[in-house]
């Protein structure tokens, strides 16, 4: 069951690589965001005592990264009107590729090799780590400010996911400082992004190459 | 008891070193008083450390004093043994006068901020007495750092002119990059727990292997090597020492470069010990090239300062000599002629010290009269200045080695060193290398009685060549004054160079085991009476003859009033030497005739020659312009895309993944 | 006390952001006083009592902790960020004089820099890795704002970068620390005390390798990138050169020593852990390559502010390489090296604002005779330029020694030798750049009276006079004081007692 | 100590007197080598009494330098006469190679510092080309003298007596010949009877003295020569050390004589080279020495 959510948040997080359209990019998003809260809901109540800790947990993140943030960047989404990916800097195609490399590295590399010797709760936690390698080559492979924005939530999606996988769940309030903290992080920088649109015009940070040597 | 009389003397004199740096600070700044106030405690300073020094140089065993640890693991020790006491005295037997003659001196430089340089002065001479007298590698690395970095401000006083802060930046640079060198060789020789004294360090270097104390030589050379000037590493030298005012440059090739001479021996003799022969060899070899080099380019400048400086150059060398052949020695386990070549190689070092600290500070008394140091422009300044004069011509006559004076007094020594190095037969390498390094120091020897004919010849002799010249006066009396202890003891060492020698005997003997050497055998001073003698025998004789008459006219020229455009120029005079070693110096000549109407009379010759530093051309400027060009091509990556950054950041996270098992 | 010492700075700065730009001076010059006394008077507790001190808040286990290692942070922070807050009033007079930042912005300024400061002391102080990791995640974010606070296109650029690759590092950090919570909880079992230093270094030697090795690479590249190790420097000069000049002290005296901390802690948590070598071989890996990689940055640089942050890319890569070298000399030179840096820089960063200010250019060809125009202020400039050139009688050049002499013991003649040359070379540098600007004549533009001494100077002399105390003279007391540290290091986190 | 001072004034005597008349022997067999009658063989002794009577003219540019030059000239050479014991063996104590070499330096130095006081361009040619040449000069023959010295194991001019006498010794003769014509100013190295401007090397030094002064320096330079033909016989040449006073002085006359002739056979037989050329005939002389030098340890 938990592999399933696991399996959909991989999937989400891969496609999200594979299209251009932002909106589409935030669903995906989103739909992972999904994915990780009913995991922390399920590992909360399928066991005979309910573990509240996982349940709140599963709370914050449904309120934060599925009902917030997703908010928040629709907003942003359509104040600087942009609703597709103007220019990539990987190709889709060998974005996709790399994204299938990366992973095999979570799968095959890291957990089977690295982390050999310790029980990990099934693919939950090659997942996160995929989860979170496949984040940051979102970000690298897009150049808009929004996109990269959207890459840094992904992988804290997969940090959330790991923590849940690895050691369910964190003390709780070094929780809420990170969910704070992440909800902070993303508001600055959509802030953030909004003065970079009224100040360049755009959002695209190819622009952003000034401060160079 | 004693060695506290001693501690609270040592306390007295940095004392007042430091009211000399502050107090200027006090008056009104290029007040009398600031004058006052700057140069002359210094001066006393400098009697105080003339009598430790010589207190240290004749005491049996070793006094100081120490201040406690300072820093982790570092105790901050002045200790005085026989060779720190002979380095001392030297020092501060030169700044006592240089002090002195710093206070007329000065005066030229108003528009400056005199209480700055009195500040960098007494602090540069403070820590030059600390360098030669701490016992603690630290300690040493700070205060010699220090006296890099004083010495700099010095020499960048004039910064409003171009060539000044060029001299300075490469001057620091050089040096710097020369304590990396000699750091290297501390560390080395240093165990990992924080053992920087002295004593631990020549304890460890026991229990070293051959390549390690190999290496620790090498760039113990390296390091002092670029402070002394020896000639890969000489650039800095010639720029720096005319940049400065002249007083400094007096102090800087006085005795400042003379401290690397002093690291050498304390780290290579006092801590390493002996080493292969190759070492000596290798000293021996930089000593010559030095010298002969030094001196080929000193004879070919029309700038006194620099030729001065360029005339370091080539003593350092001949010292290095000395040196050399006593690694040779020592390395041969022949300790009584290593004792004597060492010495020899002090002596060197301490006259050296004496003539061109005096030949620095007549410049500067001609800078001071006619604010010029362009040979080509002087001329006649025996008349206008004749005591001036004649303190100069001692100094060549000594720098030259002219028998009477210190100068042939120590090269004699040196001489004898190798022949002794090519009579005893070790082997027929070395004696063959005996006799052509003997070959190498005569052939520098006339070279330097040219460059010294020419450079006492065209600036004081003859017709003044301009205005400048023509104008000029006798310097104020404290500034002669303060020259003229210099001269009689180029004069005293070089009638009785035994006192000199036994002495320094001594100091070899701390250093050199088994060493001990009842005398040597000076030349003998008999000779000099002779000389002496026989000079003034024959002038009272052409006295007593009584002169027939004497008719002064113009010289003879060819028919025309002489004027002093017909006189021999400096550029001139060099001519035959450049043609001789075009080889080395590659001169560069450009002819052009103009004939105005008439292709026969009244046409005029534009003609100009330089000569290149080939060490300059092929070694120092490439090496320059590859760093930077590799430098601008490294900046790509500091591209300005973010989207490459995060990339960084995300290979070099993969590759520790894939490193770590 | 400790409380206090988070509290005032924030009680300050919330006052800071409400108030006229008249009383948010007054306010800030209170406030960061007070914090500046209280973080000194803390910072001393632990050597005088010779324990740790401890807060338990919560009764199992504890948020704030000062020990050794973070009372010599507390104390750079105290120091150099009170120095930084003060003179930001002047600097931010000159600005609103050259109409630069409006008047109602002021308040925020020195609002957001009290927050700054909070936060690092607590990332500092926090006993706790998921509180620390916060703390860093809010420098992070705060600073962020104050770099782009000019608002115009680079400062945009500047911040933007900051943000992005600092939080994506972070994140690999956040990774780390879950790894080093899941090693901890095999051993300690319940939640809380497994993520508290206290506890992990109880049992350091229990946790599982493997993991822990995983664990320090992640933490490595996080905390890395804020510190600004070499390929993950990207970031600094940017954000550096951009952010006011109290800002960039603050970030390249402070804010990188934070991170450094955090490595540190790591660190000697891995060494017992894994074992000696893995950790310090790769510290001295980044620390050489980021000596290095700064380098050529620095020889061939057109805007001083740049120059300045890659010296700063390559003091950190100093002290990473002195932390992984280890030994008593290594760890002595590190803390030495560390206290050091973050005084010089944040003067030479406050100093060569006010050059910049005056000359209204960062180009380092446009500031001219800076010695004769401003005779004080480019004296002091070129006093710490030499010092951080690592010229005595400045404290790096002992630090650097001690490192150095560590790296002849350890890895070879070559590490040491190879780290010296930089070294020298990069004082080659800035002594061409320094000897460019202040010896040479001064712009026509400028008005002809010279500078006087300002109380704004004694400010920036306080530093220095410590920096030179610590090359020349360093009382036997402090001298007590940084074995204690090296010691407490060298048990490997244990309380030295 | 009288006893040294009195053969001091001895040898002093000695070469003063003897040095015009082997001038003059040169002189005279030069000429008759290129079928000429020439001066008497007193001729040089008249000339230097005619010049110390005469007036002096100098130039108003000139210093005391000028006036104090010629006796230092007279006096170095003397003194590195009197360094050569010319009888009794017994060591005076001041004879040394290096202090010999040194003396003619010194002399060579005044003189170039003398021609250029005058301010006229000649002078200054003189003295720089005289200090190019001894540069070229002095270390063929220092190398000569120390392969001598380095076999005695001493400097000392008294311990290397005849140290040149054995197979490696005659290729140093021939280098250290080549140093004589060169130091005492010969033909093929300088032209001692020219007074062409251009040519003069020694003579152009002289320029401007007149007079007394002239006369001491002319007299200078005929001792100078004397007393390196005498070093010569006295390394590679020497009689027997205790024979009796009048028989060594002949003796050293009929030497000294002797290489007076093959002095003034050479130069008659070669020509002036140009300046330029001396390095090569310098280089020469080196090889010879060095070949000296080789052979004593080498084989």
């Amino acid at each position: 069951m938990v592999d399933l959510f696991a399996l959909i948040f991989l999937v989400a997080s891969l496609f999200m690589l594979a299209g251009r359209s932002i909106t589409n990019t935030i669903t995906l998003l989103t739909v992972q965001a999904l994915a990780l809260c009913l995991i922390a809901f399920y590992l909360g109540l399928s066991t005979q005592e309910t573990n509240w800790h996982m349940v709140i947990v599963g709370g914050l993140t449904l309120v934060v990264k599925v009902i917030i943030l997703p908010w928040v960047f629709y907003k942003l989404v359509y104040k600087v009107n942009l609703h597709r990916e103007v220019s990539l800097s990987v190709g889709l195609v060998s974005s996709i590729l790399i994204g299938l490399l990366l992973i095999g590295l979570a799968y095959g590399y890291i957990v089977p090799v690295l982390l050999k010797d310790i029980p990990v709760g099934g693919h939950l936690i090659s997942a996160a780590l995929a989860g979170i390698l496949l984040g940051c080559f979102f970000m690298i492979s897009r150049r808009s400010a929004l996109s990269q924005l959207i890459g840094v939530v992904a992988m804290e999606n997969g940090l959330f996911l790991c923590g849940v996988a690895v050691t369910g769940g964190m003390p709780l309030i070094i929780e809420l400082g990170i969910f704070f903290d992440i909800l902070v992080g993303a508001l600055v920088m959509a802030l953030m992004t909004y003065q970079i649109n009224d100040t360049f015009e755009t959002i695209d940070t190819k622009f952003l190459n000034k401060l160079k040597g | 008891m004693f060695a506290s009389i001693q501690g609270n003397i040592i306390f007295i004199m940095i004392a007042i070193y430091l009211i000399g740096a502050v107090m200027p600070f006090l008056f009104k700044v290029n007040s009398k008083m600031s004058f006052i106030t700057g140069c002359i405690p210094g001066s006393i300073a400098g009697v105080i450390g003339l009598v430790l020094g010589l207190a240290g140089l004749f005491s049996t065993d070793p006094f100081g004093v120490s201040f406690g640890h300072v820093l982790p693991g570092v105790e901050l020790m002045i200790q005085i043994d026989r060779l720190s006491g002979f380095f001392l005295s030297t020092i501060c037997l030169v700044t006592f006068l240089v002090s002195l003659y710093s206070w007329e001196y000065m005066k030229i430089y108003r528009q400056e901020n005199i209480a700055w340089w009195s500040f960098y002065y007494n602090i540069f001479v403070l820590s030059m007495v600390f360098v030669v007298t701490v016992n603690n590698a630290i300690a040493f690395l700070i205060f010699w750092e220090l006296m890099t970095l004083t010495s700099y401000l010095l020499v960048t006083f004039e910064y409003r002119s171009q060539n000044v802060r060029k001299a300075g930046f490469v001057y620091i640079v050089m040096t710097h990059l020369g304590t990396v060198f000699i750091i290297g060789a501390f560390l080395i020789m240093s165990n990992g727990f924080g053992g920087w004294g002295y004593e631990v360090l020549a304890r460890n270097s026991i229990s070293l292997t051959a390549t390690e104390k190999s290496w620790v030589f090498l760039l113990a050379l390296i390091g002092f090597g670029t402070k002394a000037g020896i000639v890969p590493l000489n650039v800095w030298l010639p720029l720096a020492h005319p940049a400065a005012p002249s007083n400094v440059s007096a102090v800087m090739s006085g005795v400042m470069i003379k401290t690397a001479i002093y690291g050498m021996i304390r780290l290579i003799i006092d801590i390493l010990g002996p080493g292969p022969t190759w070492w000596g060899g290798l000293v021996l070899t930089l000593g010559i090239i030095s010298a002969v080099i030094g001196v080929i380019y000193a004879l070919m400048e029309q700038d006194l300062k620099r030729l001065l400086a360029f005339s370091s150059v080539e003593n350092i060398g001949i010292i290095l000599m000395g040196i050399g052949t006593s690694l040779v020695f020592y390395s041969l386990s022949m300790p009584v002629p290593a004792a004597i070549a060492l010495a020899a190689g002090l002596f060197h070092l301490f006259n050296h010290a004496i003539f061109k600290s005096l030949l620095f500070l007549a410049t500067g008394a001609i800078y001071y009269a006619t604010h010029t140091r362009n040979m080509e422009e002087l001329g006649g300044l025996i008349k206008k200045m004749p005591q001036t004069a004649l303190l100069f011509l001692i100094g060549a006559i000594s720098i030259s080695a002219m028998p009477l004076f210190n100068g042939f007094a120590s090269e004699y020594q040196i001489y004898q060193s190798l022949v002794t190095i090519s009579s005893l037969r070790v082997s027929g390498f070395w004696s063959i290398a005996g006799i052509l390094a003997a070959v190498a120091l005569a052939l520098t020897g006339t070279l330097v009685a040219a460059c010294f004919v020419k450079a006492f010849g065209i600036s004081f002799l003859a017709l003044p060549r301009t205005q400048k010249s023509a104008a000029a006066r006798e310097v104020p009396l404290s500034m002669r004054f303060s020259m003229a202890p210099l001269a009689a003891l180029c004069l005293g060492l070089g009638i009785f160079p035994q006192v000199a020698m036994n002495s320094l005997l001594g100091v070899v003997g701390q250093l050199v085991p088994g060493s001990r050497v009842s005398g040597v055998t000076t030349y003998n001073f008999n000779l000099a009476l002779l000389l002496l003698a026989t000079i003034l025998v024959l002038l009272a004789l052409s006295r007593l003859l009584g002169t027939p008459r004497v008719r002064k006219t113009a010289t003879w020229g060819c028919g025309i009033e002489t004027d002093a455009a017909m006189e021999y120029s400096a550029a001139s005079f060099s001519q035959p030497f450049r043609r001789l070693y075009r080889g080395l110096l590659q001169p560069q000549r450009k002819v052009e005739t103009k004939s105005s109407l008439l292709p026969y009379f009244g046409y005029q010759i534009y003609f100009e020659e330089h000569v290149k530093s080939v060490l300059k051309e092929f070694l120092y400027r490439p090496l320059r312009s590859l760093t930077i060009s590799m430098s601008k091509k490294w900046r790509c990556i500091q591209s300005g895309n973010i989207n490459f950054y995060l990339g960084y950041v995300f290979i070099t996270l993969i590759v520790l993944l894939v490193w770590v098992r | 006390m400790l409380y206090l010492l988070l509290a005032l700075p924030i009680i300050s700065g919330l006052l800071c952001c409400f108030t006229k730009a008249r009383n948010a001076e007054l306010i800030n010059i209170l406030g960061s006083l007070l914090t500046g006394i209280t973080a000194i008077y803390c910072c001393l507790t632990p050597f005088m009592t010779g324990t740790a001190q401890k807060l338990n808040s919560h009764k199992i286990y504890k948020i704030l902790i000062l020990d050794e290692l973070s009372a010599i942070l507390v104390f750079i922070i105290g120091v150099v960020g009170t120095t930084c807050c003060l003179y930001g009033v002047t600097y931010l007079r000159q600005e609103r004089s050259h109409g630069e930042i409006a008047e109602k912005r002021v308040g925020l300024f020195f609002g957001l820099l009290h927050f700054f400061v909070a936060t690092m002391y607590l990332a500092v102080l926090a006993d706790n890795l998921g509180v620390m990791w916060v703390a860093i995640e809010g420098t992070t974010i705060v600073s962020a704002l104050l770099v782009a606070f000019y608002g115009n296109k680079s400062a945009l650029e500047a911040a933007w970068k900051y943000l992005i690759i600092c939080t994506v590092g972070i994140a690999f950090a956040m990774l780390g620390i879950i790894l080093t919570f899941y090693a901890a909880r095999g051993v300690l079992g319940s939640d809380e005390i497994s993520l508290s230093w206290q506890q992990l270094y109880l049992v350091a030697d229990q946790l599982d390798p493997s993991l822990m090795k995983l664990a320090f690479i992640f933490i490595l590249v996080g905390y890395g990138t804020k510190a600004g190790l070499f390929p993950l420097h990207t970031w600094l000069p940017d954000a550096h050169s951009q952010a006011p000049s109290p800002v960039s002290a603050l970030l390249s005296g402070v804010l990188l020593n934070c991170a450094i901390y955090a490595i540190i802690r790591f660190h000697l948590l891995t060494t017992m852990a894994v074992g000696e070598g893995f950790s310090g071989q790769l510290l001295i890996i980044f620390g050489l390559m980021s000596m290095v990689a700064a380098l050529p940055f620095i020889l061939v640089q057109k805007d001083i502010k740049r120059l300045l942050a890659y010296s700063s890319v390559e003091h950190v890569g100093i002290i990473i390489l002195g932390v992984g070298l280890g030994g008593t000399l290594g760890y002595t030179g590190a803390i030495l090296h560390l206290i050091n840096h973050a005084l010089g820089k944040s003067v030479l960063f406050l100093s060569a604002g006010t050059l910049a200010q005056r000359y209204k250019s960062k180009l380092i060809p446009k500031i001219h005779g800076i010695g004769q125009w401003l005779p004080v202020t480019s004296a002091i400039f070129m006093a710490s330029l030499l010092a951080i050139g690592g010229l005595p009688p400045f404290g790096l050049f002992f630090s650097e020694l001690t490192i150095a002499s560590q790296g002849f013991q350890v890895k070879g003649a070559l590490v040491g030798f190879v780290f010296l040359m930089v070294i020298a070379v990069v004082f080659a540098g800035l002594i061409y750049f320094g000897g460019k600007m202040y010896f040479s004549d001064p712009v026509t533009t400028c008005p002809s009276k010279r500078e006087g001494f300002s109380v704004s100077h004694v400010l920036l002399l306080l530093p220095l006079g410590l920096l030179l105390l610590q090359g020349i003279y360093m009382p036997h007391a402090i001298q007590q004081l940084i074995n204690q540290v090296v010691k407490f290091m060298l048990l490997g986190g244990m309380p030295s007692v | 100590m009288t006893g040294k001072l009195l053969i001091i004034l001895g040898q002093f005597s000695f070469l003063l007197l003897v040095a015009p008349l082997i001038n003059g022997i040169i002189k005279k067999s030069k000429a008759l080598l290129q079928c000429r009658r020439g001066p008497s063989l007193l001729q040089p002794y008249f000339d230097i009494i005619k010049f110390l009577r005469r007036e002096s003219v100098v130039s108003v540019h000139t210093s005391w330098l000028t006036q104090l030059t010629p006796i230092i000239c007279l006096a170095s050479y003397l003194v590195a006469g009197s360094m050569i014991p010319l009888w009794q063996h017994e060591n005076l104590g001041i004879g040394d190679m290096i202090a010999l070499t040194y003396l003619f330096a010194m002399a060579r130095f005044f003189l170039a510092l003398a021609a250029l006081e005058p301010a006229s361009a000649f002078g200054g040619m003189g003295s720089s080309r005289e200090m190019m040449i001894s540069s070229l000069v002095e270390p063929v023959m220092v190398v000569g003298l120390f392969s001598l010295a380095a076999t005695a194991g001493t400097t000392d001019i008294n311990g290397i007596m005849g140290a040149g006498q054995n197979p490696a010794g005659l290729l140093t003769f021939i280098g250290l010949l080549i140093v004589v014509l060169a130091e005492t100013g010969r033909i093929p190295v300088d032209n001692p009877d020219t007074h062409l401007e251009l040519t003069m090397v020694h003579e152009g030094m002289l320029l401007e003295y007149a007079g007394r002064q002239v006369g001491l320096l002319h007299l200078a330079a005929m001792i100078k020569q004397v007393v390196l033909l005498i070093l010569l016989i006295h390394l590679f040449w020497p009689q027997n050390p205790n024979a009796p006073v009048y028989v060594a002085l002949v003796l050293i006359f009929a030497k000294v004589s002797f290489l007076g002739l093959v002095l003034a056979m050479i130069e008659s037989a070669l020509a002036k080279m140009r300046l330029f050329k001396l390095p090569e005939l310098m280089a020469g002389g080196m090889a010879f020495c060095l070949l000296a030098v080789l052979s004593t340890y080498l084989i």
